[in-house]
C-alpha cells in the first residue's frame, strides 16, 4: 500500500477535501442539466461537467485574496474558489438573491468578497482582466495572484499573446490557465488551434507547463509551482491543462444543431477517466480512504445541492421597479 | 410564397447567392456546423475554401473580411452575436467604413458582416446589446435590421451585392419567427421603409426586433380609434426620411421605438431629423421608446421590464394623443 | 490663477492627484517619454511601477485597466488618440461598461480613458475621429470634453476619482490652447454644463472643440444685435439637461454643434431630449451643425470644409433667425 | 574579384535596379524632410529612411498582381511595389492630383492598381488586411502573394497571433514581414516586446526567417524563397528583418518630445549600416559596377524627384464643393 501522492500537501483529508469540492461542481452543474432540460432556466447554461478537476486543483493554492478571472463556462471556477452554491443557483435562476441580484446570469457569476472576478460572456476576456489585477496585487505587494481560465477556443484570441508579452516584461504575478478540453465551441481543436498552446508562451520566455487535467493531484502540484513563482516575484507561466467536457457546448444544443459534431466513443472513453471517480478509485486503492467516506460525502453535497436549489425556488424574482438603473454608475 | 422562420429566409438567401456567384465567400465561427442554422448546409455544397470555419479570432477576422473584400470577393462575415462585433471592433471602425474614402474611392468593400443583436432571451448583458447606433455613428457603414423573414432574404441578397460595407443584424428574438417569403430570388433596395400600418393620428417608427409589438399596438389602437402610421425602415444606413418625413407631416406627432439604449440612439437620430425637417407640422413632443442607458439584464422580470413591449407602446400613444395642452413635462 | 496650455493643465492635474493619491496608476504607450506631453514626468516622479510604459497592446490594455480598477486602483489608462480606443474596444465596450451593472453593484470601476479626439490638423482618417456618441451609446461610461484648459484640470481631477470608468476627451486642437487656469485642487462637478455666452434669442449648445468657434460666433451675432445662448455641457454623460432646457426654453430655438458625425451624434440626442422636453417652447426647427457620415479627409481643404466653423455657425444662427414663416425645408 | 552574391538572380543590372529603388525612396523622403521641416505638409509624415532595403529587397519578388499592405511608415512600401513618385508626393502634400486626391495622406497612400492595399495608420491592422487578400489569392488560385509589412512594435498587437494561426491552418499565401528597427515609437525594443520576434511563429509551426534588414540581396532572397513556399501552397512566411530608422519616428519629433531617446552612438554606427550606399561599395569592390553607374542613376533620381514636386506643387488643393462624401459608398 503506498501513498496516492508523495507530496506530503496531500493528506488524506485534503484529497477528501478536493474530492468534495470536484463533486460539488458536478451535482450543482447536474442539476442545472436537469433544469435546463425542464426548461426551468432563463437563458443559456455552459457545463463544466467533466473539467471539475482544473479549477479545483488550481484553485486548491488559492486564498480569498487571491483573484480569478473564469469564463462562460464558470460555474466550476465560481465554486472551486468559494463561491456559494445557494447564491450560484438563485443566478442562474435569475433570482433576487442570486449572486448578482439577477443582473448578471450564468455567463457572468462573481463574486468579489472571494476574489472572484467573475465569469465572462466574451472568449478571452479574462485573460486581459486577470492580467490587470495581476499589476494591483504586484502594486499592493501582498503576494496576492491572479488566475485568468479560459479555454482553448480562448487561445486563439491575440489578447493571450498579449497578455504573456505584458506579463512577462513586468514580471506579472498571473497564471493563464488555458483548459484544453479539445473544443472550441462545436470545432475540433485541431482544425481552429495550430500547434501546441503551451509552446505559446514559449517565444515570449514565459514559464510553461502541460498538464493532465483530469488529474487532480497533478493539477494542484504544477499550479502550485507557478504561483509559487509568481508569489515570489517571478512573473507568470501558462499551464495548458488537458481535459474534456462530458456535455456539450451548451446544454440543449442536441435541439438545435443539426449534426453530431463528436464521436460516442471519445465520450466514452474521456468518461472513463473522469476525474472524479478517478480521485475516489486512487484514494481507495492507496489505502487513505474508504468507500463510507465518499458515500458521506455524497450526501453532504446531496443535501447541500437540495439546500440551494430550494433556497432559488423559494427567492423571488427581482423587482423591475426596485432595479432598473440602480447599478448603472456607483 | 412560402412559410419559413427568418432564420430559414437567410439560409435560403445565402444558399441562392452562392450558388449564383462563385466570388461570394463566407466565414465565421462554426459557420460549417452553424450555432443559429443560417449557414447550415453550405459548406457541403460550396466547398471549404468558400465556407469557413474561424477559430475564435474576432480581430483578425474583421480585417481579413476587409483584405478579401478590397482585393475582389464579396465577403459573408458571420460575427454570430453583435456583441462580438465589438471584439472585433478596430477593422470595421477604422478600416472598413473608412477604406473606400480614405483612398478616394480606388475600391469598393462588398462585406456583409452578420450578427445577431438585442434582447428579450435572457442572453444577458455581453450577448443581447442593441449596437446598430454605434455602426449608424461610424460612417461609411450600411446598417441593416430586418423584421421580417421577407425582408431578411431580400434585405440580405441586395446586402451581399452591395459594394459597400453591410451590418446586417438580425433580431435575437426573431430568428425563429414564421413569415411568408415571396419565392425566387427577389431583392428589396435599401433605404425603402414599409408602411406597415396606415393611420392619421400619430406615427411610429420602429426598428428591428420592435416592428411586431408596435404593430399588435397599431392594431389595439385601431379598435380604439387612434390612427398609427407604422413605418419600417428596414434599414438605418441608408435611411428613407422621405416616408417618415412624409407620415409625420402627416399626422403631426413621433414616436420612435428602438432596442437600442436611449442615448445617441436610433431613435434620437430620427427625432432629430423630424425636429429638424418637420417641424411646422409637428402637433406634440416627439418621444422615444428606448432602452434605459444600462447594460442588458439576465433576469426575466428585469429584461422585460426595460424593453419596449406593446404595452408601452400603446401607453406612450395614448399619453401622446391624450395631450390636450401641451404642458411641459419634466 | 495662471495662464497655461490645455496640456500643462493635464499634466498638473495628473501629477498633483499621483502624489496625494497612491492608488493612482498610469499606463499607456510611451506615457514615459509622452508623446503629447501631458503624462511628462510623472514616471521619474511616481516610479516605474504606478507609470508604465505599454507594448502596442490596445486589447490586453484596455482590459488591464478593467481588472487593476476592479481590485482596487485607480487607473488612468492612456490610449493616445481616440481611435486606438477602437482597438481597444472591446473591453471598453463589453466590459468595462457592463461590469458594475452585470455584478449588481459590488464593485466600482475607477478608471480614465483618455484620448485625443477631432480633426483640424490633417491627421487623417485614423487620427481623427470624434468617436464620443459611441461611447455615450454604451451605457456605464461617463464621457467628458473639456474645451479649455481650467475645464480640463477640473473635470480630469473629478474624473480621476469618480468611481466610475470615465472616457476623457481632449480636442486634438485644443492641447495647445492658453487658458487661466485657477490655482490650486479645484474640481468641477460632472453633469455641470457653463454657459459661455448669454443672449435670448437662440440656443447654441457646442460640445468640446466647438465651444471656441461658437463662441466667436455668439460675439459677433451679439455685434448684430443677435443674442446667443452659448452652453458648454462639459461632460455628455452625465448630461446637464436643465441647463440646456432652461435655456431652449428662454429662446425657443435650438442648434447644437458637434464635432461627430451626423448619425447618431451628441448633437442628435440632445435635438432629441428637447423635441420631446421643451417642445412647446420651441419656435423653431431645431437644427444640427455636424460632420458628414464620412471619414476625416486628409487634405486641408476636405478637412476644413466638413468641420463647423465660425461661419458655418453664424450662418446657422442667421438663418434659423431669418426665417419669418416656419416654411418646410427638404 | 568575386561577384557579389553567387545567386544568378543577382545581375549587376538587376543589382542596379534594386539601388536605383532604394534611392529613389531615399530622395523623395529627403524632400519630405525638408518639406515637413519647412512647415510645407499639412500632416504628420514618419519617414521609412535607413530601412529602404527591406521594402525594396522584398518587393523586387512581387508583381502588379501580388498584393500589399504598409504602415504608418508606408512611402517606402509604395514606392518600392511600383507606386508612382508624383501621385505619392501630391497625396503628401494634400492635392487633388494625389494617389488617394488628398484624402488619405501620408498614411493612408494606396494604389491598388499597383497591388498596393496601402499604409495603415492603425499599428497591426494591415496583418489581417494581408491575411484576407492572401484567402482571396488562394481562392482565385492564380498563385498571387500578399505581403504584410510591419514594425517591432506592431508585433505585440495580438492581431499577429491570430493571423499566425488561421494563416498557417488555412495554409494562405502570406507572408508576414516585421521590420525590427529597435523601436516602438519612442520606446526601445526590448522594453516592450519579450523574446525574439521571429520565435513568435514556432508554437503555429509557422516558417520563419531572420535576415539582415539592410543587406538587400539576403532580404531578397529570403523574400525569395518565402515567396515560393506561398506560390506553392505551401503557407505563411515569419520574416524578421532587423534594420533601423535613421530619421525620428515622425518628423519634427525633436521639437516636442521633453527627452532624447536614443544615442547618438547608435544612430551614427546604423548610419555606417545605410543599405544604399552598402550596396554600391559592395558593387564597387566586386567590380559590378563603376561609380559613374551609381552618379547616372542619382542624377535621374534627382531629376524624377524633382518633377514629382512640381507636380505635386502645382496641383490644386482639392475642391471640397466638389468632393465631399463623393467617395462614402460605391
Ligand atoms: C468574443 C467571443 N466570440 C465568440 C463567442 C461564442 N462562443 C462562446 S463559447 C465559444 C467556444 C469557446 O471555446 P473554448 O475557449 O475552448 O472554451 P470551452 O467552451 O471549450 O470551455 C464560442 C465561440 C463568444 N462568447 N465570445
Ligand atoms: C493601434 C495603434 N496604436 C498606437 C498607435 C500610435 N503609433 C503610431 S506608430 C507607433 C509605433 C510603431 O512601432 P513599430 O510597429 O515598431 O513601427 P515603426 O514606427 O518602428 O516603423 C505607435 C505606437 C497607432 N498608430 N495605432
Ligand atoms: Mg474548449
Ligand atoms: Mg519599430
Amino acid at each position: 500500500m503506498t501513498v496516492l501522492c508523495e507530496d506530503t500537501n496531500f493528506s488524506s483529508e485534503r484529497l477528501l477535501g478536493l474530492y468534495r469540492d470536484m463533486l460539488r461542481i458536478r451535482r450543482v452543474e447536474e442539476r442545472l442539466a436537469k433544469d435546463s432540460r425542464a426548461g426551468n432556466l432563463p437563458g443559456p447554461v455552459h457545463l463544466y461537467i467533466g473539467q471539475e478537476a482544473v479549477a479545483v486543483g488550481v484553485c486548491a493554492n488559492l486564498t480569498d485574496d487571491d483573484w480569478i478571472t473564469s469564463t462562460h463556462r464558470g460555474h466550476g471556477h465560481f465554486l472551486a474558489k468559494g463561491g456559494a452554491a445557494d447564491l450560484l443557483m438563485a443566478e442562474v435562476y435569475g433570482r433576487e438573491t442570486g449572486i448578482c441580484r439577477g443582473h448578471g446570469g450564468s455567463m457572468h457569476v462573481a463574486d468579489f468578497s472571494k476574489g472572484i472576478i467573475g465569469a465572462n460572456g466574451i472568449v478571452g476576456a479574462g485573460i486581459s482582466i486577470a492580467t490587470g489585477a495581476a499589476w494591483a496585487a504586484q502594486l499592493e505587494k501582498k503576494g496576492a495572484v491572479s488566475i485568468a481560465f479560459f479555454g482553448d477556443g480562448a487561445a486563439n484570441q491575440g489578447v493571450l499573446a498579449e497578455a504573456l508579452n505584458v506579463a512577462t516584461l513586468w514580471k506579472l504575478p498571473v497564471i493563464f490557465v488555458c483548459e484544453n478540453n479539445g473544443f472550441s465551441e462545436f470545432s475540433p481543436s485541431n482544425t481552429v488551434t495550430a500547434g501546441n498552446i503551451v509552446d505559446r508562451a514559449k517565444p515570449y520566455g514565459t514559464a510553461h507547463e502541460s498538464v493532465d487535467g483530469n488529474d487532480i493531484v497533478a493539477v494542484a502540484q504544477t499550479a502550485s509551482r507557478a504561483i509559487r513563482r509568481a508569489r515570489n516575484g517571478d512573473g507568470p507561466t501558462l499551464i495548458e491543462a488537458r481535459t474534456y467536457r462530458l456535455h456539450g457546448h451548451v446544454e440543449g444544443e442536441q435541439t438545435f444543431l443539426g449534426a453530431e459534431y463528436r464521436l460516442e466513443q471519445e465520450v466514452s472513453d474521456w468518461r472513463d477517466r473522469d476525474p472524479i471517480p478517478a480521485l475516489a478509485s486512487r484514494m481507495i486503492d492507496a489505502g487513505q480512504a474508504a468507500r463510507e467516506d465518499f458515500e458521506h460525502i455524497e450526501a453532504e453535497i446531496t443535501e447541500e445541492v437540495a439546500r440551494a436549489v430550494k433556497f432559488a425556488e423559494d427567492s423571488p424574482f427581482p423587482d423591475p421597479d426596485a432595479q432598473t438603473a440602480n447599478f448603472m454608475f456607483a | 410564397m412560402s412559410k419559413k422562420r427568418m432564420i430559414h429566409a437567410i439560409n435560403d438567401t445565402l444558399d441562392s447567392e452562392m450558388a449564383k456567384d462563385p466570388s461570394i465567400v463566407l466565414f465565421g465561427e462554426d459557420v460549417e456546423i452553424s450555432l443559429f442554422g443560417d449557414t447550415r448546409g453550405l459548406k457541403e455544397k460550396y466547398g471549404g475554401e468558400r465556407v469557413r470555419n474561424m477559430p475564435i479570432s474576432e480581430t483578425v477576422m474583421t480585417g481579413m473580411a476587409v483584405g478579401a473584400a478590397a482585393v475582389g470577393q464579396k465577403v459573408i462575415c458571420h460575427m454570430m452575436f453583435g456583441n462580438f462585433m465589438y471584439t472585433g471592433f478596430d477593422s470595421i471602425a477604422n478600416q472598413a467604413s473608412k477604406l473606400r474614402y480614405m483612398t478616394a474611392g480606388q475600391i469598393s468593400l462588398p462585406i456583409v458582416y452578420m450578427g445577431v443583436f438585442g434582447g428579450g432571451r435572457s442572453s444577458a448583458a455581453q450577448h443581447s446589446d442593441a449596437m446598430h447606433p454605434i455602426f449608424m455613428n461610424l460612417g461609411g457603414l450600411k446598417v441593416v435590421l430586418p423584421a421580417t423573414p421577407a425582408d431578411a432574404a431580400g434585405l440580405l441578397r441586395t446586402a451581399i451585392h452591395d459594394p459597400n460595407p453591410v451590418i446586417f443584424l438580425q433580431a435575437a428574438g426573431r430568428g425563429g419567427e414564421m413569415g411568408e417569403v415571396p419565392d425566387g430570388d427577389f431583392a428589396i433596395e435599401l433605404g425603402k421603409a414599409t408602411k406597415v400600418h396606415e393611420g392619421d393620428d400619430v406615427t411610429l417608427v420602429a426598428i428591428g426586433a420592435m416592428v411586431r409589438p408596435a404593430l399588435k399596438a397599431a392594431q389595439l389602437l385601431a379598435a380604439e380609434g387612434i390612427g398609427v402610421d407604422l413605418i419600417d425602415p428596414r434599414s438605418l444606413v441608408p435611411l428613407d426620411t422621405d416616408a417618415i418625413f412624409r407620415s409625420v407631416r402627416k399626422t403631426g406627432r413621433l414616436i420612435v421605438v428602438d432596442e437600442a439604449r436611449d442615448m445617441c440612439s436610433a431613435a434620437s437620430h430620427i427625432s432629430a431629423l423630424c425636429a429638424d425637417q418637420c417641424f411646422e407640422a409637428l402637433k406634440a413632443p416627439i418621444r422615444r421608446l428606448t432602452v434605459p442607458d444600462v447594460a442588458i439584464p439576465y433576469s426575466p422580470t428585469l429584461e422585460k421590464a426595460i424593453l419596449p413591449n406593446e404595452g408601452s407602446i400603446t401607453n406612450a400613444v395614448r399619453t401622446l394623443l391624450r395631450k390636450k395642452s401641451l404642458a411641459v413635462e419634466v
